[in-house]
């Protein structure tokens, strides 16, 4: 792939022209169509645009997707250049042979929690035997997962449930806990669900990441995008860094989630600058052999490879 | 003959459409006495049809009065048959189960009568049949069975043998004659056939049109069986067609021997 | 005069074996010509596939959905998915449709009913299936109830309004003769009614069974762990494509499947009419 | 040839008794109008009533279930803002053009496999096999073939739309009576004018029926088609509500739903009765 | 009268239908000349319309030859003109759209054509009353009016009259007799009306039933315009009379008076 890439930008002699147009997928259905973090803040300031333009690329499209799985479909049938999305589908895609590479991983991107029904289980022990609901193929899937066995809790019936299916089961009783994301357990919590467990708090090597891929085929056409995007990135979070209440409110709006949350679940001092870190490599591999080893990817790939490090 | 069965009284009806109010019937008055049978002959689109339809209890929209045995008709029912002027069967329907129709043809009694019908109308061969599979002159006698095989106290008929050849059509007079001399049935008989209207009738009701009024009533007092060839016959036929129409028209009478 | 039939009957039988025939012939002409497009379909499918013309990752072909078919049926799970899915179809369809056809009697045969009930039933037509799976789940639960619920409600709006339709569509003449006859109500509806507006409701058990069907992809997104719907949700949040395509086809060959059972089933009923059939 | 005079009058005072006849007409149907709304209002309010009411003693969880004012609130909020107006607007077009495109090679198509046998044959069976293919599952195919523009959303909807039209279309003309197709042979109706003139006519409730159909599924379409890659529109902004868990929101999206919808459809059956006054058919 | 316009040959047609073979038909043999005007009478069901059916083309799965003007008949066209037994009319189109059908009314010489039809037919005032606010004579007016319209080169009519009143139908007898000498239309007229099938005719065509078989031809070779009450008139109904049935059917004829 990088071989590939290098020959690409050597054949063509010097600077290879990437297209005018740079089409981005995220996760999420934004009121300002950008997505959140650094990266996100770039594009709603307007920095990322101006650098973007030194290269030629003058028309820049956002996408947002539902999940991760459609965003991965689109990035294979060349509809999308670049995406961002969890590091759970994104390795699920890879590992069915999806043309990416990563340019970008937020590590301590994704709290999750596991809430309990009222007057149900009280602590993780507790749901042996019982029901748990999870959006099957999310990160949300992997703690879970790889949570129940670490403490080797056996019989646990996983559920796959919509976020907000979810909630209402569990609200019916239905369901004895839901593993859900941080923002929707902050909205459940009020309302006297009791928290098994928080992935931040006490099993950090299971958070989910956030990853940033990059089609092979645009990386032909624009091998320099790993390096320009991260400088963008580093460039936007510089600058929202200097006025975080801004950062929050941009977020707050573009996500409709109330401000007082918003910075509970995306505190700026989590925004990473590396392009990568080795505890993030480290979470992605463990995510990719939990997921093999569940049978729930296919095909074994190279981590490594994937990733293009700077 | 009992007492009047059916009266009506100052019947008026007509009807709104778009292009502005046809008035169809107006000032009808008519006592139709039990066992009696009248027959009614018009001009096409005189309101004979309507005329019926409201004495069935089908029209409900008049003015005027219109009772059946002292009481006001409120409503179709079984004790008032009526044939139409078109077949309308159900086309889902076979012959006998259009004849049997609400009446199940598993009940020996139902079963046996319907047959008896089906020879009657001399349809035997065709009870399987479907109504696309039929003649008009067989549809028509379709539905002359069913009405026939409930035993109205009242038997409303329009034009019922409009469809029919001649000899179908004086099989099916003798048929029905049968049974109003059997069963007392009171009949009111709308035909555009001036001898057919003598031929079965107690009297002869001719309407004129626009709006529809009675022009005259011709009492036909004729023993059965009669002969159209008979002298009386012929007097009281001419008696009829001379109500029928102004004296001008008589000319054409002549003309076209009518 | 007296004797229509069996004199004429026995002269005609020569003539039937051919007639037979012939249909027989045309039957197998309009089955071919009918599978003309899918086979096209697949065979170009097939080909660009081959010439790499086509993302196989995105778009597998014919030959790799069918190997994931049979390996989808070796070990049964496919039947046992089917036959949970078909059972729920099946479900929400008597239930919805059932409801529908009830509903449909009640506001085509009286327009009091109609004046009261109608109205909302049309707004609740316009509410969306996705947007209120959530209170499904809080009222019913995501157990099988609200599964079939959600299919029956689906099911519940084209047999309603075919119903309802169709029984305002009764020639009022027809009409005439049913009071004339002195039929019961519910003479009414079974001898007149019913028959008269069958061409409607039979479509109308089409288009609510097509929905049932398809309405397995949203009820079985519902906590279900089987079902040919969540077989084909699991597999896209797996990304496993071709599995996706199995589950697509499956969709569309047992619901053309069903859809010609009711076809066969209007054959049936219907051999009364005397309308067009094209030329 | 009196009677012919006869025949020919109508009775004098028969136009202005008539004209204010109709008036009447008129006047009473308006009424009736009235009444029919109110009647048909009936089932809704109780219903509202009974809503804000269970909110109110906390027998429903509001969590998931807003009560009406809390739902009119946001309404309110939203309709304020213009945004409400401006993905209402968004949604329509939409939804209209799928709907055109969709509904109308529907018709075209029904019209065709309607009207000839061997088109039948070839097409119907295909049709049938895409009608029974789910929505969700050819979304993101369309999104591949047709990109993330307004082309595939609109693409997404004319599929929905296709089929109530196509299929009910297809039955009306099987259900013209060929006693009246026989007529028109022996009038020598061109192929066009025996469509226009017969068949068209002759399947029109059911092709009406079809069109009320296909645009409630060009509506709830909407849901699917603005799933991905959308900015604006009311499936839009019931998914963005659904992120943020705002329930009140995607219930002003469900409502504004149920009411374009049943606006619509009334529309329809206005024009269905107009179309069809010919008809001598049971009204209840 | 010219050259034979329409020539059957050994013409045989049956029905099959769930219940069997039903045949229609048999060996029809006929040629009618160009300009010749032939009734065609006999009982009902005894396949005079199916008979009127495959010389208009409409049904052309039968055994035999058909031929109009030396030309095997292959489908329907407005050269040959039909009055169907039921009306048939267009629901959906008043009376003067049924009238034109896929004419424009636009056209001044259509509009023209059209309104002398309405007052032929004596339809006046009803030109855009739609069918279901029409009695049943008016409506089979309307569907003459629709095929008079097209000035057919010949004109295959069932039944047409057979929901008139005496006096509608003389009037519309002499309407049809003006076209056919204005004209020269051929004409084969299905009837019920024996007297009408005389009055009109140049030859009465009597079919027996069961199969459909020609039973006689009786040329009727009296002057135009005819009455009804002459002697000659009176013979020639006797012959046609005796023709149509066997004799113990006459003794019917003689106390029925048909
Ligand atoms: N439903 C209707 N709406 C409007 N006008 C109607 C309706 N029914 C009948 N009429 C009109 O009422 C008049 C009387 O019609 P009716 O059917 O009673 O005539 P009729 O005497 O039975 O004629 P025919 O002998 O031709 O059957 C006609 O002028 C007809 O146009
Ligand atoms: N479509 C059909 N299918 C089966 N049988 C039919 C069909 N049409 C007509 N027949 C049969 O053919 C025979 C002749 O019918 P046809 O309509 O020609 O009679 P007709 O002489 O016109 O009678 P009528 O004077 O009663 O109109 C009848 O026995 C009828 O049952
Ligand atoms: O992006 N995820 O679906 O986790
Ligand atoms: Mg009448
Ligand atoms: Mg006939």
């Amino acid at each position: 792939g990088k071989a590939d890439a290098t020959k690409a930008s050597a054949g063509g002699g010097g600077q290879a022209k990437p297209p005018s147009t740079l089409r981005i997928g995220y996760i999420g259905a934004n009121k300002l169509n950008v997505p959140g973090g650094s990266e996100g803040w770039g594009f709603y300031k307007g920095l990322s645009q101006d650098e973007l333009k030194k290269y030629g690329i003058t028309d820049i499209q956002f996408i947002g997707f539902p999940n991760g799985p459609d965003l991965s479909e689109a990035i294979i049938g060349g509809r999308l250049d670049i995406g961002s999305l969890g590091d759970t589908p994104a390795i699920l895609a890879k590992s069915t042979g999806a043309p990416t590479k990563v340019i970008h991983q937020n590590a301590s991107g994704s709290n999750a929690l596991i809430l309990a029904k009222k007057g149900g289980p009280t602590t993780l022990a507790d749901l042996k035997g019982k029901k748990v609901s999870v959006k099957k193929g999310s990160y949300m899937h992997r703690y879970l997962a790889g949570l129940l066995k670490k403490n080797n809790i056996k019989d646990v019936q996983l559920i796959h449930l919509l976020d907000d299916d979810a909630d209402a089961a569990l609200v019916r009783g239905e369901v004895d806990a839901i593993a859900t994301t941080e923002i929707r357990a902050l909205k459940m919590i009020p309302q006297g669900f009791p928290v098994l467990d928080e992935a931040a708090k006490n099993n950090p090597d299971l958070v989910g990441t956030g990853v940033t891929v990059v089609s092979e085929s645009y990386l032909r056409k624009f091998p320099d995008i790993a390096k320009v995007w991260n400088e963008l990135r580093v460039k936007a979070l510089d600058d929202l860094k200097k006025q975080e209440e801004a950062y929050y409110a941009f977020l707050a709006e573009n996500t409709g989630n109330p401000l007082d949350l918003v910075k509970k679940t995306s505190p700026v001092s989590q925004l990473p600058r590396e392009t990568f870190t080795d505890a993030g490599i480290q979470m992605l591999e463990g995510t990719k052999s939990f997921l093999l080893e569940e049978k729930l990817a296919d095909k074994n790939f190279s981590v490594s490879d994937w990733l293009i490090k700077p | 003959m009992g007492v009047p069965l059916l009266e009506i009284k100052r019947l008026d009806k007509s009807f709104e459409t778009k292009n502005g109010t046809v008035r169809a019937l107006s000032g009808i008055d008519l006592n139709v006495k039990e066992g009696e049978f009248l027959t009614v002959i018009g001009p096409s689109g005189c309101g004979k049809s309507t005329l019926l339809k409201i004495v069935a209890g089908l029209d409900t929209d008049y003015a005027g009065e219109v009772r059946l045995g002292g009481e006001k008709v409120a409503g179709p029912g079984i004790d008032k048959g009526f044939i139409f002027q078109e077949p309308r069967l159900f086309p889902w329907l076979t012959v006998e189960k259009n004849i049997a129709a609400d009446l199940s043809l598993k009940r020996p009694e139902v079963r046996r009568e319907v047959d008896r019908l089906i020879e009657l109308v001399r349809l035997k061969g065709f009870e399987k049949s479907y109504p696309r599979e039929l003649s008009g002159g067989m549809a028509q006698r379709v539905s002359i069975a069913r009405a026939l095989l409930r035993y109205p106290k009242i038997l409303l008929l329009d034009e019922p043998f409009g469809a029919l050849d001649a000899f179908t059509r004086a099989h099916m007079q003798e048929v029905l004659l049968d049974i109003w001399q059997n069963n007392r049935t009171t009949m009111v008989f709308v035909t555009h056939d001036i001898d057919e209207a003598v031929f079965l009738a107690n009297r002869v009701v001719i309407l004129k049109p626009r709006p529809g009024e009675i022009r005259d009533i011709v009492p036909i007092d004729l023993t059965f069986p009669r002969k159209k060839s008979s002298v009386a016959f012929q007097e009281l036929r001419y008696k009829v067609l001379s109500a029928f129409e102004k004296l001008d028209e008589l000319e054409l009478i002549e003309s076209a021997g009518i | 005069m007296r004797d229509p039939l069996s004199a004429a009957a026995s002269q005609a039988t020569a003539g039937v074996r051919p007639r037979q025939k012939a249909k027989r012939k045309r039957k197998l002409e309009s089955l071919a010509l009918g599978a003309l497009l899918p086979v096209l379909l697949l065979a170009v499918w097939q080909l660009l596939g081959d010439a790499g013309l086509i993302s196989r990752l995105l778009f597998p072909t014919p030959l790799t959905i069918a190997e994931s078919l049979v390996r989808l049926t070796e070990n049964g799970d496919l039947f046992e998915h089917l036959r949970i899915s078909v059972v729920r179809a099946a479900l929400g369809f008597v239930l919805g449709g059932g409801a529908g056809l009830a509903f449909g009697l009640l506001v085509g045969f009286s327009r009091s009913s109609e004046r009261v009930l109608d109205p909302s039933v049309q707004m609740i037509r316009m509410v969306p299936h996705l947007a209120i799976a959530p209170l499904f789940i809080l009222w019913f639960g995501f157990g099988e109830p609200s599964k079939v619920l959600l299919i029956a409600k689906g099911a519940f709006f084209p047999l309603y309004i075919n119903t309802y339709l169709g029984i305002r569509g009764t020639d009022k003449k027809l009409f005439e003769v049913a009071r004339v006859l002195g039929f019961s109500k519910p003479k009414q509806v079974v001898r007149l009614v019913l028959p008269s507006a069958a061409a409607n409701i039979l479509l109308g058990v089409r288009l609510s069974l097509g929905l049932s069907w398809l309405g397995l992809v949203v009820a079985e997104l519902m906590g279900a762990s089987s079902g040919i719907g969540y077989l084909m949700s699991e597999a896209r949040q797996f990304s496993k494509t071709p599995v996706v395509f199995v589950c697509i086809i499956l969709f569309a060959v047992i619901g053309k499947a069903a859809d010609s059972l009711v076809l066969l089933l209007e054959k049936r009923l219907l051999v009364w009419r005397d309308s067009y059939s094209g030329k | 040839m009196a009677q012919q005079a006869n025949l020919a009058s109508r009775p004098a005072a028969g136009r202005p008794e008539s004209r204010s006849w109709t008036g009447v007409l008129r006047t009473s149907l308006r009424k009736e109008k009235w009444a029919d709304l109110a009647i048909g209002s009936i089932l809704p309010v109780l219903v509202l009533l009974g809503w804000q009411l269970a909110g109110d003693y906390g027998l429903i969880s509001t969590f998931f279930l807003p009560t009406p004012r809390a739902i009119a609130e946001s309404f309110g909020r939203l309709a304020a803002s213009g945004e409400l107006a401006e993905h209402l607007g968004v949604s329509l077009g939409r939804a209209a053009a799928g709907f055109a495109l969709g509904g109308g090679l529907g018709l075209l198509c029904g019209i065709v496999t309607g009207t000839m046998r061997r088109a039948e044959h070839l097409l119907d069976p295909s049709f049938q096999l895409l009608r029974m293919i789910p929505h969700l599952a050819v979304a993101p195919l369309f999104i591949l073939w047709f990109g993330f523009g307004e082309l595939s959303k609109v693409l997404i909807i004319a599929k929905g739309a296709f089929f109530p039209l196509y299929v009910h279309t297809f039955l009306g003309i099987r259900s013209v009576d060929k006693k009246l197709v026989e007529v028109t042979e022996v009038l020598r109706f061109s192929r066009s004018r025996q469509i226009w003139r017969l068949i068209v006519p002759s399947a029109l409730p059911n092709i009406l029926l079809g069109l009320r159909l296909s645009l409630a599924v060009s509506w709830l379409g909407l849901v699917v088609a603005e799933l991905i890659g959308s900015q604006s529109g009311i499936g839009f902004l019931i998914n963005f509500a659904r992120q943020s868990s705002a329930t009140d929101i995607i219930f002003v999206g469900v409502i504004l739903f149920a009411v374009v919808g049943k606006l619509v459809d009334s529309f329809v059956r206005q024009l269905e009765r107009r179309l069809l006054g010919w008809r001598d058919s049971f009204d209840g």
